[in-house]
């Protein structure tokens, strides 16, 4: 939609909703949110920054196609359930790594993987939807 | 993250032995096509990797789900607890021999399809996903089999329902999307009542494992709500299933995608339902089935009338195969109605028989339609005299899918009718005998319109011109498509002429449906 | 309480129904979308319910202080609603292509898969 | 990187911390590069100015306009309970003298939350806010409260 | 001791498939020679078959088993007594000379290949079926020969009348064998084995069985479709679509008498009954009759044989019926003698087409000075036919009639014998004296005597025919009693002659048959027309109603179908819904299980708000009067289940629905933003109520069921184990997404498979181009 | 626990109930407001408020609870209301500019409606 | 006693945010057209919800809660004008007449017949 007052704000709306999704992600093994709201909500960031300036600005600055987005995606939630397999555990079970960077400590673990995969999904299925849907009106 | 309190007993939680590399077959199917579905749309812009990188994942399923059925056979039933955690809690994949046989085959179907469809699915449509979907069908197809919790078993169902969405569209021609309408209502209202009625049994038990609750709706022995539940998941199943009179999606439906996705969805889709019929109704909720089973029985009748008449009703030979397909249901259903050893084995034998059978068939078509350019009963005709390979490999599977001997289907019809005959229901027999009839006139008017009809004829007013196959030449047919029905044709005559060891892993799948003692031990680890 | 919620699943059932037995794919597209919440609330309910306290456990404890809510069908909720959030964009864009290439969104129209002249079988051999 | 486009990555990254509620120099650092990774997806669109020198104003400015969006609600509620509403709205067109993009969309935005007012639409060479008001007994005094108001407060806080 | 041992049998049954692979690749390289090479194979089956004649006649029984399916019982057993090797015997040794036949006749034919490759399936089924012993192994190649015949009968496929009788015979012969099927399980179960040997040494078990009379009707049922017994006897004369080595082979020796093999192998066990001994003799009598006077009509020679085979069936099946000793050694030489004689005439009518172009009955006449040695053939079969001495045909008759004269209903069934031995006697005079007698006619092709392999077989059988007669007492202590006995069940051993001892009442009865024989044959002109004109009276006929059966069920398929797969939608949906409805209120009202409306009270007043919302929601959507207007309503709902979710501890629910009822309504506006929908929603106010009424009752339904479910105790183990260790050991404070990611991670790996699934098929909705906008059935490369 | 502590426990426990009341009613009346329409325009009005209402609601009912967490959801709701509304109302641009035969309808209407009055 | 002055103030926000909303909802119920009824939405709703938001940070007691809270409501202050200059555009330029009581109506002496941005 082609209006100023709406071209002019939904970039950093855009931008502001890129960095609440990451956020929803990160924290979702704690509290609400995890990989799928978080995909949602950067969905939705897309979807706004499409309605106010186009698809194919949107395209762009995705860089990747959705789908091979989605499909990375999915690739990385595979590849998370594997690890257990050196340690002769079942299949998803989960390995953590507490890894000390410039004073803090920071945890790596299979699940936090998983759920950047659900994210990447997410983030590529549905907003693949919407474009394409988008793409059709012309 | 806070470490972890030294007070927890992990052992009261978590599998903390280490697990045979082995067990890791029963998610490697999965696991496999899953990867492979996301590389190959990573890969969706190169059309012509995109076969050779979907034969190679669905080679290494086969040679999985081999070696899990080995495994099953050597060990008895395997399960590997996801994420370590001890079920019912965590989420187990339980392979028994039903499970890992029809994973088996259905990876083999899948294979073929892989291979005939190099040729057949036009570039744009593998750009738009034809082998992605394929590999994702199998995922939720094994996910289906081999998952051993009934919540789990409803995301695999919705997974292979997505992909065949996907691939019952592609090509978007009219048809095709009328036809999508009614397959895709029609299915999603019955994984939607799964759905519900899993609520409904976690409701009731508490519990999604199905060991547990297996052994848990034996406390309830067949009170309360657990009868309605029954009939709940016998219809949502039997809507899966396609059975009588829930079927009207498949015949709305089965002609209108390309032959090769026909191909697929008629090996695949139908037999999860009845996988899951066996899996539910005969290992989870025995008393509903034999609450339900003369209706079950009706209804396997019913099942296999419709399609059996369907069939000899048709024009179409795509329309034709899609009622044989609900004839084979019905069959299938009558061994569930049964329930005893002989009678579910020969369910199982049948499924296994189905999967390659209607698989092979719709190829056949492909390959008829290639050959003829029509699918037409009344413009058909010519064939045998072109290529009399391809007419013994129709009359092959004609007849296999009738149930004659010696191929495959004949041992699943076999077992069928004497499973009923010796639970007394002679009624069921009589059904599957008269619809077996009935299926033979269908496919014998089949092959001979199609095969031995056409060129002049002499009849008593002349000469009369009868159709004549079209221009394609048998030697044109690409090895693409010979490959697949050669193979299918070889394993269903095969396995008619040497059944027995199928015959055993059914009557073993059988044995561990109706006595769950093994089955539970096996996700229990014998504690229960 | 479950009893109220058990009610309202059942209104909300019957109404998706009633919607997915309309003539207009449009409806049955909204039939669906209620359907997907109907058979949800039905997980949530049958799940037992309980006010208020979310299934988090405090940061300072290893264990929730009081009785949560039951997250398991929270769980499956959320999954059951991812699901048929895809299936739902599944269908809208299916119903739209339907709209698109047939002209049409009255089922009682859509008849190109299975046209109203049946093609009699052939008799004879 | 333009120096303005840094800033605004420091104060989307300072957000970060305070969102997160950990101020942590790791935290701080990946919230800088998430918010770069996020400025960078808006690339195409995005066209800093030196907006924030006038400090003071800018804080002037969002008190007066709290002060309205309350007041604003207020009059709203009094119209509403009252027992029988008597209105006489319209749409007005207000020239505008602010002339960039962020300012206009500023500006009509704070008119929609202010008494009595609602942005609808900007005219195509920008010179003019279409405005529609609850109450038009005198338009020209509406238009003067606007660019005595928030219009001329946007010019000293960003001009 | 048998030639090899008893394994050997084996080979001897896999022979005739190795032939039948080698027949094509032989056919291609030797042409019609590849027969001689052929032949060898059932040759040396015969040989084998043949060592056992001694043993047999001491009494002795072999059996031979190899493991097939044990699971199911299923062995690759053999059984070899005297019914079984006569059979054996006649199958390979008839089979060799058709081997023969079957390349001087097919000579030059492209197919020869393929024929003589059915031709040896067909052998190596029917041999499988004498002498299986394992009742699944004999149905199995049982219905191998009905498949066979089926593709042999229609070897002419571009004829419609092949390919017509082809199926008349797979479907009345197939058909028959599923009973069959039926029949012999269930004689498994109450027998207590799956082996013939071992059913037969349980004496009474099956005929006090209570599943006798079921049991019996499907038997009977698979041998009366294969052996063509009224009213299925149609197909058989039909069959003679077929080349003639093929008619001669299944109508003489072989596929035909499968039934009645079947009969007299049984007759241990099952006969002997009431029940047996009148249906069985009705029925054969009736066909023995019919077939005559059917016979009589026709006009092809050919077709004539073939009616008289269903007569010799009928026989067949009378005397085995009767269950007399005497009658079934009567049945026994019968069979031997119509086996010898009637393939010896099927050659010999197949040579004469082949010869002189033609086989009416009105166009050939006076052959014999061209084709002296098939003339001779002809001769000795119509004697042996006619039962006429010295051929082994004569004492057949004399023995069948001493059997029947004295049997309980004696004098009917020897009524139906004698007047059917004189009209087979009036036939067998037609169909040997006169093409080959009489006036010379002119015929299309210049008669010559056909090649040796043309001539081989018949001239052999007929001679045969007279060897037998004249050693009949050898013969029939050699071979035929055992065959007998093994019918019997009980030893016996009645010493044959070829002339009468005794003026018995057999004589008379064959003097009185000759008589009317030759009577008949006087008038069999008139005769023909007068039977021609009643069945032209009649007008219908079982083959007439075959095509009228068939059609009808096609017709009634079609309907059926018509009115259950209506291609409306609407109806599916109307029809699956009410089946909901039923499936939920049916268990409930059946066990009476109805819930309790309780629990009310403890309601917030907001909670009762959201739900009203909700109801609210639901109900604007139902009314809206516009779909444009209905998906903007739809958002209510949504919302209220959402707030629901959130007021009952489920923020990550509440969170997600919240988005997703969004999207959903974004997507939704996305694609509504390209429809131009018209605005009526059309049902009829019956409709409507139908509707509302199935609506509610599954709304209905599902409530009360989750009432009836939440209204007992919940058992919490799963979700305590779950916040037991969400923290402790999966490190996760919201124990939700712990469940999501780790406890069930793997409902969620399948969850985002969905997700990227739809996401591709949305794509290739959008994205992949229509080839056709029209029909697709016309579109190639599919 | 004080006096006044106790007091305000018990004051806030009653904000909060008298909150959700009025939030409920809130509810009803924007939902009719929805129903009723008579215009698209109007029913999307209904929606937005709704969902800020939510939002509202959603934080009464943290603050009830005592979980802070609750903000988030409000934040994430805010977000996606937005993106409902701009959805809507480009909806209505592009049908109305399509002459969608049911936006003139409503035109229609509320102009008969107007000189009705 | 801080907490208990927190409580308090916590209760009042809400007490007057939920009356503000309550007030937005009579106000697009009591209004003559879509135009007045957005300009009771888009403030009495905005301001509601927001004091509700600000309370719940307030409460909590946590910086990182209210630093939320404070982002929440600026985001709701960037988003509800826009929302109502979308709605009010879309529908003013397809044609929704305001009510008859509208005095004047300077928008549509400009409006152009065709608008500008066909749909992208
Ligand atoms: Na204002
Ligand atoms: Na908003």
């Amino acid at each position: 939609m082609n209006t100023l007052i709406f071209r002019t704000v939904a970039p950093y709306l855009s931008a502001l909703m890129l960095l609440f999704s990451v956020f929803v992600l990160l924290r979702g093994h704690n509290e609400p949110g995890g990989g799928f709201i978080g995909g949602l909500i950067a969905v939705s960031a897309f979807a706004i920054y499409g309605i106010a300036c186009g698809v194919s600005a949107v395209r762009r600055a995705m860089k990747f196609h959705p789908m091979s987005i989605a499909a990375s995606g999915l690739f990385l939630a595979v590849l998370s359930v594997l690890p257990s397999i050196f340690f002769g555990q079942p299949a998803m079970t989960s390995q953590w790594l507490a890894l000390p960077f410039l004073g803090t400590v920071i945890d790596l673990s299979t699940p936090l993987f998983f759920d950047i995969g659900v994210y990447l999904v997410v983030v590529g299925a549905i907003s693949s939807i919407a474009l394409s849907l988008e793409e059709r009106a012309d | 993250m806070a470490a972890t309190k030294t007070t927890v007993d992990i052992t009261a939680a978590m599998v903390t032995e280490a697990v045979p590399l082995a067990d890791w077959l029963l998610v490697a199917p999965v696991l496999l096509t899953m990867a492979g579905g996301a590389i190959s749309i990573i890969f969706r812009k190169k059309p012509q990797t995109q076969p050779w990188i979907a034969i190679s994942i669905i080679s290494l399923v086969i040679l999985s789900n081999i070696g899990l059925l080995t495994h099953v056979l050597n060990n008895g039933v395997v399960t590997m607890v996801m994420g370590s955690w001890l079920p019912p809690f965590g989420i187990a994949f339980t392979a028994d021999p039903l499970g890992a046989l029809l994973a088996l085959t259905a990876s083999i179907a899948t294979l073929c399809v892989a291979v005939f469809a190099m040729n057949s699915i036009a570039e744009s449509e593998r750009r738009y996903g034809f082998y992605p979907f394929l590999m994702m069908l199998l995922c939720g197809v094994t996910g289906s089999f081999l998952t051993g919790d009934i919540f789990n078993l409803y995301v695999w169902f919705e997974v292979l329902l997505i992909s065949s969405f996907g691939m019952q569209i592609l090509g978007n021609e009219k048809v095709q999307i009328d036809g999508a309408v009614k397959y895709a209502v029609l299915n999603l209202i019955a994984t939607t009542l799964f759905l519900a009625s899993t609520g409904l049994l976690y409701g009731l038990v508490g519990t999604l494992n199905m060991a547990d609750i297996a052994g848990k709706l034996k406390a309830f022995d067949g009170s309360g709500p657990v009868l309605g539940l029954a009939a709940l998941y016998f219809l949502a199943f039997a809507m899966k299933a396609a059975a009588f009179p829930v079927n009207f999606w498949l015949p709305a439906s089965y002609h209108t995608p390309r032959l090769v996705v026909a191909a697929i969805f008629a090996g695949l889709l139908t037999k999860v339902g009845v996988y899951a019929l066996l899996r539910v109704m005969v290992l989870l909720m025995p008393e509903g089935r034999d609450w339900l089973a003369t209706l079950i029985g009706l209804v396997a009748i019913a099942t296999m009338l419709t399609g059996s008449l369907g069939a000899l009703a048709q024009t179409d030979i795509r329309r034709l195969m899609a009622y044989l397909v609900i004839a084979g249901i019905g069959a299938m259903l009558a061994g569930i109605a049964v329930g005893n050893e002989v009678a579910v084995s020969g369910a199982i034998f049948y499924s296994m028989h189905s999967v390659l059978i209607m698989t092979a068939l719709y190829l056949l078509v492909a390959f008829m339609f290639q050959m003829s350019g029509t699918f037409s009963l009344r413009e058909i005709g010519g064939l045998y005299v072109r290529t009399p390979l391809g007419a013994v490999i129709g009359l092959i599977l004609l007849l296999a899918v009738a149930g004659l001997p010696p191929f495959s289907g004949f041992w699943a019809k076999l077992l069928l009718v004497a499973g009923a005959l010796e639970a007394d229901r002679g009624w069921v027999a009589a059904g599957i005998l008269v619809s077996g009839l009935l299926t033979t006139i269908a496919v014998g008017r089949l092959w001979i319109f199609a095969f031995w009809r056409g060129g002049n004829e002499h009849t008593v007013d002349g000469i009369q011109a009868l159709p004549i196959a079209g221009s394609a030449e048998a030697s044109e047919i690409s090895w693409s498509i010979w490959l697949p029905l050669i193979l299918l044709t070889t394993l269903i005559v095969l396995i008619g002429i040497l059944p027995e060891s199928m015959m055993s892993v059914a009557d073993y799948g059988a044995k561990t449906l109706i006595d769950p003692t093994a089955y539970i031990g096996s996700v229990f680890g014998g504690s229960r | 309480m479950e009893t109220l919620f058990a009610v309202l699943v059942g209104v909300l059932f019957a109404g998706s129904i009633y919607l997915l037995l309309s003539r207009k794919l449009v409806r049955i597209l909204l039939g669906i979308a209620i359907l997907g919440n109907a058979v949800n609330l039905l997980i949530f309910t049958a799940g037992r319910l309980t006010r208020d306290v979310p299934p988090i456990i405090p940061v300072h404890s290893y264990l929730p202080v009081e009785a949560t809510a039951n997250p398991l069908p929270q769980a499956l909720v959320l999954t059951a609603i991812v699901i048929s959030f895809s299936f739902l964009a599944f269908f809208l864009v299916l119903g739209y292509r339907a709209y698109q290439e047939l002209g049409t969104d009255d089922l009682l129209e859509m008849r190109v898969a299975e046209p109203k002249e049946h093609n009699e079988p052939p008799l004879g051999y | 990187m333009n120096n303005r486009v840094f800033l605004m990555n420091l104060l989307l990254a300072a957000a970060w911390g305070a969102v997160t509620g950990s101020f942590t120099p790791l935290n701080l650092i990946f919230g800088f590069v998430l918010s770069s990774i996020a400025l960078f997806l808006i690339r195409e669109q995005i066209a800093f100015r030196d907006y924030f020198q006038r400090g003071g104003k800018v804080v002037i400015l969002a008190g007066s306009f709290f002060k309205e969006l309350v007041l604003s609600s207020w009059r709203v509620l009094m119209i509403v309970i009252r027992p029988k509403i008597k209105l006489h709205p319209g749409i007005i067109a207000v020239p505008l003298s602010v002339t960039e993009d962020f300012e206009i969309t500023l500006l009509a935005n704070m008119v929609t939350l202010t008494p009595g007012t609602l942005s609808v639409d900007v005219s195509e060479d920008r010179k003019v806010l279409f405005v529609h008001c609850l109450n038009v007994p005198d338009p020209e005094e509406t238009i003067d409260g606007i660019k005595n108001g928030f219009e001329r407060q946007i010019l000293e806080a960003f001009r | 001791m048998p030639l090899f041992g008893v394994e050997a049998t084996f080979w001897a049954l896999l022979g005739p498939f190795v032939a039948a692979a080698l027949s094509p690749i032989l056919a291609k390289t030797l042409k019609h020679n590849a027969s001689w090479l052929l032949a060898i194979i059932p040759a040396l089956a015969f040989l084998q078959f043949l060592s056992f004649v001694p043993g047999l006649a001491e009494g002795q029984t072999y059996k031979a088993s190899l493991e097939w399916v044990p699971t199911f019982n299923v062995n690759f057993s053999i059984y070899l007594d005297g019914l079984s090797v006569v059979f054996a015997l006649l199958i390979s040794g008839i089979g060799t000379f058709i081997t023969l036949y079957a390349g001087g006749y097919l000579k030059g034919h492209e197919n020869l290949g393929q024929f003589l490759s059915y031709l040896f399936l067909f052998m190596g089924a029917m041999l499988g079926v004498v002498v299986a012993d394992n009742v699944i192994t004999l149905f199995v190649y049982w219905e191998l020969t009905s498949i066979t015949s089926f593709l042999l009968i229609g070897f002419d496929h571009l004829r419609r009348a092949s390919r017509r009788s082809a199926v008349q015979a797979l479907v009345v012969t197939g058909g028959g064998g599923l009973a069959l099927m039926a029949g012999l399980i269930l004689a498994g179960y109450q027998g207590g084995s799956f082996e013939m040997s071992e059913l037969l040494n349980s004496g009474d078990v099956l005929r006090e069985s209570p599943y006798y009379t079921a049991i019996f009707i499907l038997v009977v049922l698979g041998a009366f479709t294969k052996s063509a017994q009224f009213p299925f006897h149609f197909w058989l004369p039909n069959a003679m679509e077929a080349p003639t080595p093929v008619s001669a082979y299944l109508h003489s020796a072989t596929m035909v008498k499968a039934g009645v093999y079947l009969l007299m192998r049984m007759h241990p066990v099952l006969g002997g009954t009431e029940l047996w001994m009148t249906v069985l003799p009705i029925f054969g009598g009736i066909t023995l009759l019919v077939g005559t006077i059917l016979g009589i009509r026709q006009t092809d020679l050919k077709l004539v044989l073939a009616y008289t085979t269903v007569a010799s069936l009928g026989l067949l099946v009378m005397l085995t019926g009767t269950s007399d000793q005497i009658a079934i050694q009567g049945a026994v030489l019968y069979l031997f003698a119509h086996s010898l004689f009637k393939g010896s005439l099927f050659m010999v009518v197949g040579t004469v087409d082949h010869e002189a172009g033609t086989r009416d009955l009105h166009r050939v006449g006076g052959l014999f000075s061209a084709m002296p040695i098939t003339g001779t053939a002809a001769v000795l079969s119509a004697l042996s036919m006619a039962g006429l001495p010295p051929l082994i045909g004569f004492v057949a008759k004399e023995v069948l009639y001493d059997g029947t004269w004295y049997t309980t209903n004696g004098g009917l069934w020897t009524a139906f014998a004698v007047l059917g031995n004189a009209m087979m006697f009036a036939l067998a005079a037609t169909v040997a004296i006169k093409p080959f007698f009489g006036a010379k006619l002119k015929t299309p092709k210049v008669a010559h005597e056909g090649t040796v392999l043309l001539i081989a077989g018949s001239i052999t059988l007929a001679v045969l025919g007279l060897v037998a007669g004249a050693f009949v007492a050898s013969v029939g202590h050699q071979l035929l009693s055992p065959m007998t006995s093994a019918i019997l069940g009980q030893p016996f051993d009645k010493e044959l002659h070829l002339f009468p001892t005794y003026l018995s009442p057999a004589l008379y009865l064959s003097v009185a048959t000759i008589g009317l024989g030759i009577i008949i044959f006087m008038y069999m002109d008139r005769l023909r027309v007068i039977v021609a004109d009643v069945l032209r009276t009649i007008g219908w006929g079982p083959d007439k109603g075959f095509d009228q059966v068939l059609e009808a069920i096609i017709r009634f398929a079609t309907t059926l179908t018509q009115m259950v797969q209506t291609g409306s939608m609407v109806t599916y949906m109307r029809a699956t819904f009410t089946v909901i409805a039923l499936m939920l209120f049916v268990p409930m009202i059946l066990t009476g299980n109805w819930p309790k409306l309780e629990g009310l009270g403890s309601l917030h007043v907001y909670e009762w708000f959201i739900a009203a919302i909700a109801v609210i929601g639901v109900y604007a959507v139902l009314t809206a009067r516009y779909r444009v207007t209905a998906i903007v309503l739809l958002g209510i709902q949504g919302f209220a289940v959402a707030l629901i979710y959130l007021l009952f501890g489920a923020p990550d629910l509440s969170f997600t629905q919240f988005m997703v009822e969004t999207l959903s309504v974004v997507i939704l506006a996305l694609v509504m933003t390209r429809l131009n929908l018209k605005p009526t929603d059309a049902r009829s106010s019956r409709g409507k109520a139908f509707d509302i009424s199935i609506a509610v009752l599954c709304g209905a339904g599902i409530s009360m069921l989750l009432m009836s479910i939440v209204q007992l105790p919940f058992d919490p183990t799963l979700s305590e184990f779950f916040t037991q260790y969400s923290r402790t050991i999966a490190h996760g404070r919201n124990i939700v997404n712990v469940i999501l990611v780790d406890f069930r991670g793997f409902d969620t790996i399948g969850e985002i498979s969905v997700v990227m699934v739809t996401g591709l098929a949305v794509l290739a909705l959008i994205r992949v181009r229509p080839k056709s906008n029209g029909n697709s059935n016309t579109e190639k490369n599919r | 626990m004080s006096g006044f502590e106790a007091f305000a426990a018990d004051f806030l426990y009653a904000c909060v109930s008298i909150a959700l009341f009025i939030l409920g009613l809130t509810f009803l009346l924007i939902v009719y407001r929805i129903i009723k329409g008579p215009t698209l325009p109007d029913r999307i009005v209904g929606l937005d408020l709704l969902v800020v209402v939510a939002i509202g609601l959603i934080a009464t009912v943290g603050v009830g609870s005592t979980y802070t967490l609750y903000i988030d959801i409000s934040l994430a709701l805010g977000l996606v209301g937005f993106l409902a509304t701009v959805a809507f109302a480009r909806f209505i641009l592009n049908r109305g500019q399509a002459k969608d035969f049911i936006i003139m309808q409503e035109i229609k209407d509320s102009e008969r409606l107007e000189e009705q009055e | 006693m801080m907490s208990a002055v927190i409580s308090i103030l916590t209760g009042i926000m809400l007490i007057i945010g939920a009356i503000f909303a309550a007030g937005a909802a009579l106000g697009i119920n009591r209004l003559p057209d879509v135009y007045t009824r957005m300009h009771a939405a888009s403030k009495a709703g905005t301001l509601g919800s927001g004091l509700m938001v600000l309370a719940l940070g307030l409460y909590s007691q946590q910086w990182d809660d209210f630093m939320r809270a404070v982002a929440t409501v600026c985001f709701f202050l960037l988003t509800a004008p826009v929302s109502a200059h979308l709605i009010a555009r879309a529908a003013y330029v397809v044609g929704y007449k305001p009510c008859k009581e509208t005095t004047i109506d300077e928008l549509s002496v400009t409006k152009k017949t065709a608008e500008p941005d066909a749909p992208q």
